[in-house]
């Protein structure tokens, strides 16, 4: 065992002189910290919830104080008032509503912030729902990365299984499995996942937790191929090895070929990969809803992707109309500043690690 | 020495590490009795070189020495891991660095030192706790080594390998690789040779009749018809392509052959913007050439000439911008034309040279196409292109068939009966050396411990290492039903062993050879032996 | 093997491929509702839509339906028929560029897209989208060119240069290419040039007048008071953008740079593309990211062969040793890489066209997809995939070709 | 062209004493097929083992050598059912009579000029010649070791091992020694983990390592101990027969004197038989009793071991044997230099496929293949240089000299005209 242990030690030894990838490192334990803490919060319901004045939940209701206090009202150096996105106020009949002179503490919900408002992605619906940034980036960790983890396992999964097998039999099982991997890999990710989940919403899965798994199953449908090819590749290597003839010599079954040979040799590149699509999945989940597809039924449950999108098409809104009437107006760029950050953190501190690792793991591209 | 002393020359632990004082570092030579009266080309002075890797400090060569004189050929033989191959890379700078370096040295050609400046070019850092050197290099210093020995590389020493399937480029035809040797090194003359060619055609065209009627002849008619036509356009290569066009029309019985030359006679003719190009491209050479001249007068004076360096710096940044229309697809495919013409039948001059039967298809072809023993005589046509001082061969038979070996090494020996270079024989098998070489040098382990003429090897070897080699080896002249063998294995240079690097596996091990180093010492005309069995006297310069 | 031959068998290796595209997109329609499938894949008037009215009839499609148009809709698309037959019906429909009709309910049909859009009711998808290919082709021609211009030799350099500070920052580049999203990095560039300008209110730099400077850079057209087609309503037929209410001019090919300078727009063609810039800029950069890695390791792994020390033992100079020798090497790996990416790459047009709001498929498809259920248009949904995935497709083919011609090992394999 | 010298020989050479035949190979081919063209079709076979035939005894070391490319590789692969042949039985244990009846089916075949398995009939099968194709057909599915199912197989695998030429690639490297020999051991189901282990660790001083070694990683050990590693690991299930795939061309000369000796020692105490394939000459003679000599698929000479290497007959050994350095710089032989390449084995020449380099290549070379015989007790040679003249005992040789046209149909029809007339297309 002192070997086996002697090797972790290299491939640490490697990953340590590498900077960037200790600071990826650093930053995902943060990532990973935030999302056991996170599990604390109130497990989303399709029951209407929102954070505002505090951190705990209160239900939504007309006479809520702070129910009324979005960004709608943009005034005009012409002294007129017209509604507009992207404009606020202080409307003077609502003293909770804090304006947003904004400060760090507030950003990090150092203390409870109502104004701070993450607006549902749907900006059709009139009444959105509020968090501060502290709320939506506790429950963001939570639903982004849980999301993003749960997916590209089950992608690897089922990559691995088909790669494994089309790899080391070759032959006419190859062929098929390639061919619909080729199928898949030519239909751009982000169409075919709006596809499955349009088609899903259609036939009525439409709450909040049948869209969860909507959006897993899409995902998976996307991302087996990739893996399915890693692992090809590695099998096709593995097979032709001399020590794979050796134990077929001596009668092994292909399957305990599969299982003792084929499989193990092929679970590094797969977790580099692993490592690098985590970090890609908020992605498309932002640019999904940026596009303007729904994903997430009322009340937006915060996912850091879509709570962005919203928050970025606000800032388009907001040049548009500033530009056009030359209002005066402030820019609300935390709301896509925040989400925005956490994401890029994260799938930057990701990449930084999958690099690392694969440095680390390729004597060949070991400095 | 103990390994866990960190081993970088800037610690103390160099001098038990690097034997710079040792007698072993002092340089073999053959003893005043029979005095080798031929020039030295080649002197490579106790060269160490080490690899830093993640286990610890591969000491790969420690304190090798051997003079390489004109028109012999130095076997140098060993087991796998025994340094032979680390030694001609160490010489000629090839080695992978990282992790490799070579720590110290001299390597004296054309009396200049290849290794001069090594001192300043990196730093050693001993991790504590660990047998890791970390190695921090000056990246520009370095690259100006690089530079530096690359003046020497191709034209002075030139190098064949021992997988000739990888060691040519997969993606580029043969005339290709083997003509960017020739325009490299010798692009002055064959432009010189191009622009001077004045076809007069009526020549051309009368020995090109001629030519046509010695088809039917015999081959030598044939190239001696095809050099008359060559003459005649006063170009030679243009007589090597007559010659295969002439046999195209044998082959294909079809065809009339003179008016057929004369055409591609009156094709030759170069335009203005052709011969501007040609001009353009000669200047560049010219300039690389003086560059090289000044690498080389760096290393022989030992000091960095920044002046002329940057002036010739200039003059080819000038030159470059002022071709730049040139280098535009469509533009250079047609100016370019008579020197790729040009160059295609100077390689297929070459690869005559080494005897190919069908040069034109070889150069043609791509290298996934040719065998491994047609591939070895493509890369030795290559390196002895313009024929070098130096030729270093890396276990070049290795990689090919009985059959094949044997007509590659018979191609070595007529090339090397022809041209007269120098050839340094990297091979693990004693039976090629016997076959080819002239002085032997036995490797173990980094070090040479003995060296001697063929004859004396093989006949009496004094080393038990070199003694238990001979004696290993199955002979397909003789049955031997019982197989002598050495007990054990090679050491791991990262701890080697103390003294004597051999004790451990030898059978006449003594207590002294734990304890230190055996000295060169000579046990007769030019036969030194590294081992305390002998007690002659030891080496002197 | 001749290259006529390796084109032809490439070529034929992508039937089945188009087929099984066609034959998952197959299985994802008919999960549908049958009434979502008979408004947007039929249209028999190809005026009206069927569903507006005939919702009722969806809750159970076995139940014969009062309403002609639905039933003709029904047999059309074979939904009475076994599935294989449908199947036919369809792929027949895909081939043959039939991919419906713009629905009445959706956005796109009822023109509330908010981009002064009218009303695409009832018009064939293909017609839709092949007035809209050409912008987006235009843009995705400039990215390409960005792509390959910044990532070969910054990939290079820092395999040569290896962890020296040019691959540094070539690493800090593709990491945070990786990671930042497309919107977001359209909007921040969108932001900061336009305040760097001047601010959102700042009279515009180009044409001055009541234009901002921000509005110089978003939208594929400029401002009417910058156009001087402007008023000129008595060119040619419809094909101008209409929406774009500055008149009619006619569009020989559709791009809208060539067509503009082809009227002798010559301010006009540079303004458009001017517009593409930092759109391209954007997606050039998300892709460079993916790119550089490969470039760079495939660089290095290559510089480990053996022919490379033959280069150098050649004594080349260590120039011609990089380019010539490893470049070209590598060159092939980037090329498939390329291609692998190409349909990442063309992800990102519905993003980007929408931050810079230009037109463009990509945006089509956004509108397609916006909003709630009832106001999805499944069948441009559909339409846009089809379309991208031959895009797609094609550009594997002609990467695999360029492949072929790079290294002969493939060629005469 | 022609695929089958005759078919027609005594198990193995007569001049094997009593040992029991353990292998009696018979006419072995495999064809790997050619895709190419606009359809991929199947363009053509290369020809890797083209009707091989030889005989293993008990204990007994046959020595399989030829350049890269001949085929020996694969003949020892196709052995161990590692691939599946074209045609052709390995017939295992067969009792002497039963080979008895082999060679009267083989010798009726022969006359009746019966199609080898895959090619096109030539002639209407001859009653004795199809009598003799059941009888035989019977004997294979009994005997042959193409003809096991799958749980035979797996038995049958624990008598027949291999050890491969790399020590590199054929040791897994994330798995401990002590796993690596356990391996066949594990998938045989032989015995408890305690017995396994101490099996690994008996094995392990059989090939001269120490049982502390069982705890290490491949990486940690030289070429030579790795080695050592697969010959325990080929050891592991008690074999009784071992393809040696060039067991030692990676290794250095001082270290691959250690495990030829090694080989051999295991080979007197355990009584194996070795199936030793190099293209060493050098080290075949060092070590086998008999040698067969290979060139493009096809056998061109078969001996004893010093009966070959100091009466080489076929042009080609002899050539191979020149063409060795020797390791002495006094002696200066004449030595034969082949000019050109092996041709490859998709086109193979026509006629004797060593024509093309031989140095005294006649024009009937080139049209029909001679059919391997014996032409000294013990030393077939397939040559046109050497009628078969010896009556030997087993009168095969004699009848193959008649049934060397009348067997050409066997190979391909086509060349059935070619040994009259002119060369075929």
């Amino acid at each position: 065992m002192a070997a086996r242990y002697a090797q972790y030690k290299r491939t640490w030894y490697f990953l340590r002189r590498n900077t960037l990838a200790m600071v990826g490192l650093a930053i995902i334990i943060l990532f990973a910290a935030a999302f056991v803490y996170g599990l604390t919060y109130p497990a989303s319901s399709s029951t209407p919830v929102q954070y505002c004045a505090s951190n705990g939940p209160v239900p939504v209701s007309p006479d809520n104080p702070c129910y009324d206090a979005p960004y709608i009202v943009c005034t005009y150096p012409s002294g007129t008032v017209s509604p507009g996105p992207g404009c606020y106020q202080t409307p003077p009949d609502n003293p909770n509503f804090i304006a947003p002179t904004f400060t760090l503490a507030h950003g990090l919900g150092a203390f409870p912030f109502g104004s701070l408002v993450y607006p549902s992605a749907d900006l059709s619906t009139s009444d959105p729902l509020f968090y501060n940034t502290y709320t939506m980036l506790e429950k963001g960790t939570v639903n982004s990365v849980g999301l993003s983890v749960l997916i590209v396992a089950t992608g690897a999964g089922v990559g691995l299984l088909l790669g494994a097998l089309s790899g080391y039999f070759g032959g006419w099982i190859d062929e098929i499995v390639m061919r619909i991997t080729d199928i898949f890999l030519s239909i751009p990710a982000i169409l075919l996942v709006i596809a499955v989940i349009i088609v899903g919403k259609s036939s009525g899965l439409r709450s909040f937790d049948e869209t969860l798994v909507l959006i897993g199953i899409a995902f998976v449908v996307v991302w087996w191929p990739f893996y399915a090819r890693i692992v090809r590749s590695q099998s096709l290597v593995v097979r032709e090895q001399r020590y794979v003839e050796a134990a077929k010599a001596s009668g092994a079954s292909n399957g305990r070929i599969i299982v003792k040979h084929v499989v193990p040799n092929s679970v590094y590149p797969v977790f580099v990969q692993m490592s690098l699509d985590v970090g890609t999945i908020p992605l498309l989940l932002a640019a999904i809803t940026f596009i303007g597809f729904v994903l997430f039924p009322y009340p937006l449950i915060p996912e850091w992707g879509s709570v962005a999108a919203a928050g970025a098409s606000i800032l388009t809104a907001v040049f548009t109309e500033c530009g056009v009437k030359g209002a005066v107006c402030a820019v609300p760029w935390w709301q896509v500043a925040f989400p925005g950050l956490a994401i890029f953190f994260f799938s930057l501190s990701v990449n930084f690690l999958a690099d690392g690792l694969r440095d680390a793991l390729d004597p060949r591209l070991r400095r | 020495m103990s390994a866990a002393q960190p081993i970088s020359p800037a610690s103390p632990a160099v001098d038990t590490g690097t034997p710079a004082p040792s007698p072993l570092s002092l340089p073999i030579e053959a003893p005043a009795a029979a005095p080798d009266l031929r020039p030295v080309v080649l002197d490579v002075r106790n060269l160490v070189t080490y690899f830093y890797t993640y286990d610890g400090v591969v000491r790969a060569l420690e304190g090798v020495s051997f003079k390489l004189r004109r028109g012999e050929t130095l076997g140098l033989v060993g087991e796998t891991g025994c340094g032979k191959s680390v030694t001609m890379f160490s010489v000629t700078r090839l080695i992978p660095d990282p992790p490799g370096r070579v720590v110290s040295g001299k390597v004296l050609f054309r009396g200049a030192d290849l290794l001069w400046g090594l001192g300043h070019e990196a730093r050693f850092i001993p991790v504590k706790g660990t047998n890791r050197v970390k190695v921090k290099r000056s990246f520009r210093r370095v690259k100006a080594a690089q530079a530096r020995v690359g003046s020497v590389r191709g034209a002075g020493i030139a190098m064949i390998f021992q997988e000739p399937t990888q060691a040519m480029n997969p993606i580029f035809a043969i005339h290709d690789q083997l003509g960017e040797v020739l325009l490299e090194h010798r692009g002055e003359e064959v432009i010189d040779g191009l622009m001077a060619s004045t076809p007069d055609l009526p020549a051309v065209r009368a020995a090109a009749e001629a030519l046509e009627r010695s088809v039917k002849v015999s081959d030598e008619a044939m190239r001696a018809a095809a050099k008359a036509v060559g003459e005649a356009a006063h170009l030679t290569s243009f007589g090597t392509q007559a010659f295969y066009m002439a046999r195209q029309a044998r082959t294909s019985g079809q065809g009339n052959l003179a008016t057929e030359v004369s055409r591609a006679a009156s094709r030759m003719r170069i335009s203005g913007a052709q011969a501007s190009f040609l001009r353009g491209e000669r200047e560049l050479r010219k300039i690389a050439r003086e560059m090289r001249s000044v690498y080389i007068s760096e290393m022989r004076r030992g000091e960095f000439e920044r002046v002329n360096r940057g002036r010739l710096g200039a003059r080819r940044l000038r030159l470059r911008l002022r071709r730049i229309p040139y280098r535009l697809p469509g533009i250079k495919r047609r100016v370019s034309r008579p020197l790729r013409e040009e160059t295609f039948w100077r390689a297929v001059q070459a690869l005559e040279g080494v005897q190919i039967a069908n040069p034109v298809q070889v150069a043609r072809g791509f290298p996934h196409e040719l065998s491994g023993g047609m591939l070895q005589r493509v890369m030795i046509s290559m390196a002895l292109a313009c024929d070098p001082e130096i030729l270093m061969a890396d276990e070049p038979t290795t990689a090919l068939d009985v059959t094949i070996q044997a007509q590659i090494l018979e191609l070595m020996n007529e090339l090397r009966r022809r041209i007269g270079t120098a050839i340094l024989l990297i091979t693990h098998d004693l039976a090629v050396i016997a076959e080819v070489a002239d002085r032997v040098a036995v490797m173990y382990a980094g070090q040479i411990v003995e060296m001697a003429s063929v004859h004396d090897l093989f006949t009496r070897p004094l080393h038990p290492y070199t003694q238990g080699l001979l004696a290993s080896i199955p002979r397909v002249d003789q049955p031997s039903k019982k197989l002598e063998s050495i007990p054990g294995s090679v050491p791991n240079l990262i701890f080697p062993p103390s003294g004597c690097r051999y004790h451990p596996r030898c059978p006449h091990a003594m207590p002294v050879c734990k304890e230190q180093r055996p000295p060169m010492t000579v046990e007769g005309t030019g036969h030194n032996v590294a081992c305390f069995l002998y007690n002659g006297a030891p080496v002197v310069e | 093997m001749q290259m006529w031959v390796y084109v032809v068998r490439r070529a034929a290796l992508v039937i089945p491929v188009v087929i099984g595209v066609m034959t998952v997109l197959f299985v994802l329609i008919s999960a549908l509702p049958t009434v979502e499938r008979t408004c947007s894949f039929y249209h028999p008037s190809g005026r009206t839509s069927p569903c507006t009215t005939q919702i009722p009839c969806s809750t159970d499609p076995s139940k014969l339906c009062p309403n002609p148009v639905y039933q003709s809709a029904v047999n059309a698309l074979g939904l009475n028929k076994p599935i294989f037959v449908q199947w036919a019906i369809y792929i027949g429909n895909a081939l043959t560029f039939q991919w419906g009709y713009v629905a009445q309910g959706s956005a796109l049909g009822t023109g509330e897209t908010g981009s002064g859009l009218p009303s695409l009711a009832g018009q064939s998808v293909a017609t839709v989208l092949s007035e809209f290919l050409p912008y987006t082709i235009e843009l995705a021609l400039l990215a390409l060119l960005i792509i390959l211009v910044v990532s070969i030799p910054l990939g290079n350099l820092s395999a040569v240069y290896r962890n020296r500070p040019i691959d540094q920052a070539s690493r800090v580049m593709s990491f945070s290419g990786y990671a930042l999203p497309a919107f977001l990095l359209g909007s921040l560039i969108l932001a900061g040039v336009t305040f760097a300008l001047g601010g959102p209110a700042a009279p515009s730099k180009i044409c001055g007048g009541t234009s901002t400077v921000f509005l110089d850079f978003y939208g594929s057209w400029p401002t009417p008071p910058c156009t001087p087609l402007y008023g000129t309503a008595n060119i040619g037929p419809v094909g101008y953008p209409a929406w774009l209410s500055i008149g009619y001019i006619s569009t020989p090919t559709g791009f809208p740079t060539v067509d503009s300078a082809i009227h002798g727009q010559y301010w006009l063609a540079l303004d458009t593309l001017l517009r593409l810039v930092l759109p391209a800029l954007v997606i050039a950069y998300t892709t460079i990211a993916g790119l550089l890695r490969f470039v760079r390791n495939s660089m290095l792994e290559v510089m480990n062969q053996d022919f490379i020390r033959t280069a150098r033992a050649k004594g080349l100079p260590e120039q011609t040793v990089i380019k010539k020798h490893a470049g070209r090497n590598s060159l092939n790996v980037t090329i498939t890489v390329l291609g692998l990416t190409f349909a990442g790459f063309i992800t990102g047009f519905p993003v980007v066209e929408i931050v810079f709001n230009l037109w463009g498929v990509g945006r089509i498809y956004a509108y397609s997809v916006v909003g709630g259920v009832n106001d999805w248009d499944f069948g441009v949904l559909f339409g846009t995939t089809l379309l991208f995935t031959y895009l797609v497709v094609a550009a594997n083919i002609i990467v695999d070709i360029m492949y072929a011609y790079l290294d002969p090992r493939v060629r005469l394999g | 062209m022609v695929a089958t010298p005759s078919l027609t020989m005594p198990g193995g050479d007569g001049s094997v004493d009593g040992e029991r035949v353990l292998l009696s190979v018979r006419n072995l081919r495999k064809f790997f097929p050619i895709r190419g063209g606009l359809f991929s079709s199947h363009i053509g076979d290369v020809r890797a083992v083209d009707g091989v035939s030889f005989t293993i005894h008990e204990g007994e070391t046959v020595g399989l050598v030829g350049e890269s490319g001949c085929g020996k590789t694969t003949v020892g692969r196709l052995l161990l059912r590692l691939i599946e042949p074209t045609s052709g039985h390995a017939f295992y244990r067969p009792t002497p009579e039963i080979l008895q009846r082999i060679e009267e089916d083989y010798r009726e075949i022969d006359l009746g000029g019966t199609p080898a398995p895959g090619n096109g009939s030539a002639r209407p099968l001859s009653e004795g010649a199809s009598k003799a194709l059941r009888d035989l057909d019977q004997i294979a599915n009994q005997y042959s070791l193409f003809r096991k199912r799958r749980k035979e197989v797996k038995a049958l695998r624990g008598r027949l091992q291999i050890v491969f030429q790399d020590p590199f690639s054929s040791l897994e490297p994330r798995l401990m020694v002590r796993d690596i020999i356990a391996e066949p051991l594990d998938i045989q189901h032989v015995g408890t983990r305690a017995e396994r282990m101490h099996r690994v660790d008996q094995l392990l001083q059989d090939v001269g390592l120490s049982p502390e070694h069982a705890w290490r990683f491949p990486h940690e050990f030289s070429g030579g101990q790795r080695q050592r590693i697969g010959i325990a690991r080929a050891l592991a299930l008690r074999p009784e027969f071992i393809v040696l795939d060039e067991p030692t061309s990676a290794l250095d000369v001082s270290v691959q004197a250690q495990v030829l000796n090694i080989l051999r020692r295991l080979q007197q105490e355990q009584r194996l038989a070795y199936l030793f394939i190099s293209h060493h000459l050098s080290v075949i003679r060092a070590v086998s009793d008999r040698v067969v000599v290979m060139y493009l698929g096809r056998i061109v000479e078969r001996a004893e071991t010093d009966e070959l290497f100091s009466r080489p007959l076929h042009p080609y050994t002899q050539a191979l044997l020149s063409a060795i350095p020797i390791p002495d710089p006094l002696l200066h032989r004449e030595r034969i230099i082949l000019s050109g390449d092996v041709p490859s084995p998709a086109d193979p020449p026509s006629g004797c496929h060593f024509h093309t380099r031989c140095p005294a290549v006649m024009p009937i070379c080139s049209k029909v293949s001679p059919p391997l015989a014996e032409v000294r007790p013990g030393h077939w040679v397939s040559c046109h240089l050497f009628p078969p003249t010896v009556p030997s005992g087993a009168g095969g040789a004699v009848e193959t000299l008649e049934a060397g046209p009348a067997a050409e149909p066997i190979g391909e029809p086509s060349t059935a005209a070619s040994t009259s007339g002119p060369l075929p297309p």
